[in-house]
């Protein structure tokens, strides 16, 4: 048992759990499975006078929960990482421990958070709770996540990785 | 179940004192509720969180192998992954589950807009460059990459850039 | 005639005809239901008698070495699968799930009497010699195994015997 | 993935998969989960003119599901025999092809199929659909089975085994 499990897990096995938690959080929580709603969340809980519309008209107390999700994810890595993998997990190749690699997380990231609040949604919103439901939207994002992986990937993969 | 249950309870004489009654056992059960709403929610994260970091989709390499197509795992994950939930959600609807508060469960399907594509093709280059999607950040955060903390830094920033950006955006 | 009359009796508001037509139109779906019924009945036990073999609970030895106490293999898949059974059944019950014909869901509680204790004595030494029960006898028949046939005679004789034995058996 | 799936799995990969059959039944067939019934269809259907009130009385259409899941067990005993195992498997322990062999399995089907029906079900319909649904004479019965099985290999194992 403990073989398997310290070891990383197989597609196959880590796949469909995840699969799961989309109609596991609707039923315990009455919760529709998506993370990035959580950015917004941090943003209209850290700056409560905006003016910002995007940030003034969210509901801060029903999207409250979007945190706890976060959270939980947090400890999962944490236990996932520290208590159940036999050896280190390689986050990140040791080339993004420089200030060029920090600047392209960064970079990376405000991608990441522009991109999934503009489209709605990010690979869990999106490409696995809308999949999962059939909306015909989330296919389109999903196509377009991947242009624009594939993009950055095969045209500046040179420069950037 | 719901409707049921108001059509039992309609033919009663006083109607005004009993839906009082139900209004306010309704508010405290819902606060009882509503912390047991965040408890699920961290158990559920935490199983999601155990998921990401196992499967190995919080790894750089993992996202950089499967948009480089030398790797299946990641497509596998996602394709098992939708399957599921898929199957899912047919249950949740055929068997008109309800959550376990008693409250029904709907979808609210995202809409169609520019931004799908615009957004979807920034987040995208974003998911290819840090190597992480909101997901897995929280993930690695919790894992104690520190650099993981420019990524959730960028994030952020994006989305105020979104935030600010909005009105001019096309939608 | 007949459909002549047929016709000019269906659209009549007389609240007998309307029954009729609703039963008519239940019994047809009921059909398509029942085929359905079979249809995924057969794909879960096909599940199941992959799973009994892949777990290896169909081998004599397992159960053996489970009673002897010197593996806990079976132990924990049965203690494992009473949880997640448990689990699954506690969410039904919550979300007042159906069927996926819509029909409710109920489990109906097997009452107890002396059989359940002699009868369930009985059971458990079968089970420990022939190394089988039920679900398992139909696995061992399907992989080719052609000394389970003895099994499977022996236990339709053990039913045939309760059949004639059920009103002097105390219960 | 085929390396792990064609070795004879682990408890924590197939218990809570054989778990997931009570729901599942539940869901889409609307049946309680149970094999031994499958054993009184087969008697009503085999002796139609018995006068036997446990026969007779037994209703073999709404009992007609039971045999097609017993099918279904066979097929996938046989998918999981000749199709996922890297080898063959040993269901029976050489010793039982033997006269003597024969006999034992023989008289253990009889007191499975009497005990079962005069129990009132069997592993599956006590013991897991029983438990899981909390039904106390479920729990009676498990205790018993044990006490019938652990009785027999400890107290007659030297000469029946």
């Amino acid at each position: 048992m403990t073989d398997f499990l310290l070891q990383p897990w197989p597609w196959w096995f880590s796949g469909p759990l995840i699969g799961l938690t989309v109609p596991l959080l609707y039923l315990l929580a009455g919760k529709g499975f998506g993370v990035s709603t959580s950015l917004q969340q941090l943003g209209a809980l850290c700056s409560p006078g905006s003016k910002l519309a995007y940030l003034k008209n969210y509901d801060r107390r029903q999207g409250a929960w979007t945190l706890v999700l976060a959270l939980g994810i947090a400890i999962g890595g944490f236990t996932g990482s520290h208590w159940l993998s036999a050896e280190p997990i390689e986050f990140l190749p040791a080339r993004f421990f420089s200030v060029w690699g920090a600047i392209k997380l960064f970079i990376g990231g405000i991608l990441i958070g522009f991109g999934a609040r503009y489209a709605g949604g990010c690979t869990s919103g999106h490409a696995i709770t809308g999949l999962a439901n059939l909306n015909p939207p989330s296919l389109i994002a999903t196509i377009f996540f991947f242009v624009g992986g594939l993009g950055v990937t095969w045209g500046l993969g040179h420069f950037l990785f | 179940m719901a409707t049921i249950n108001k059509k039992t309870v309609s033919p009663a004489p006083t109607s005004i004192a009993e839906t009082e009654n139900k209004t306010a056992a309704q508010s405290s059960t819902s606060t009882a509720d509503a912390a047991m709403v965040y408890a699920t929610t961290l158990l559920v994260g935490t199983f999601l969180g155990i998921l990401f970091t196992k499967s190995e989709v919080v790894r750089w390499q993992r996202i950089n192998d499967m948009f480089l197509f030398q790797d299946s795992h990641l497509y596998l994950i996602i394709g098992s992954a939708v399957t599921v939930a898929m199957l899912g959600m047919f249950l949740i609807r055929k068997c008109k589950a309800s959550d376990i508060y008693g409250k029904p469960i709907r979808y609210s399907p995202k809409p169609f807009h520019k931004g799908v594509i615009l957004g979807g093709t920034a987040f995208g280059a974003g998911w290819a460059i840090a190597g992480a999607c909101p997901g897995t950040i929280y993930a690695q955060l919790g894992s104690g990459v520190g650099l993981a903390s420019f990524t959730c830094v960028g994030a952020l920033a994006g989305m105020y850039l979104y935030a600010l950006t909005k009105p001019h955006l096309p939608h």
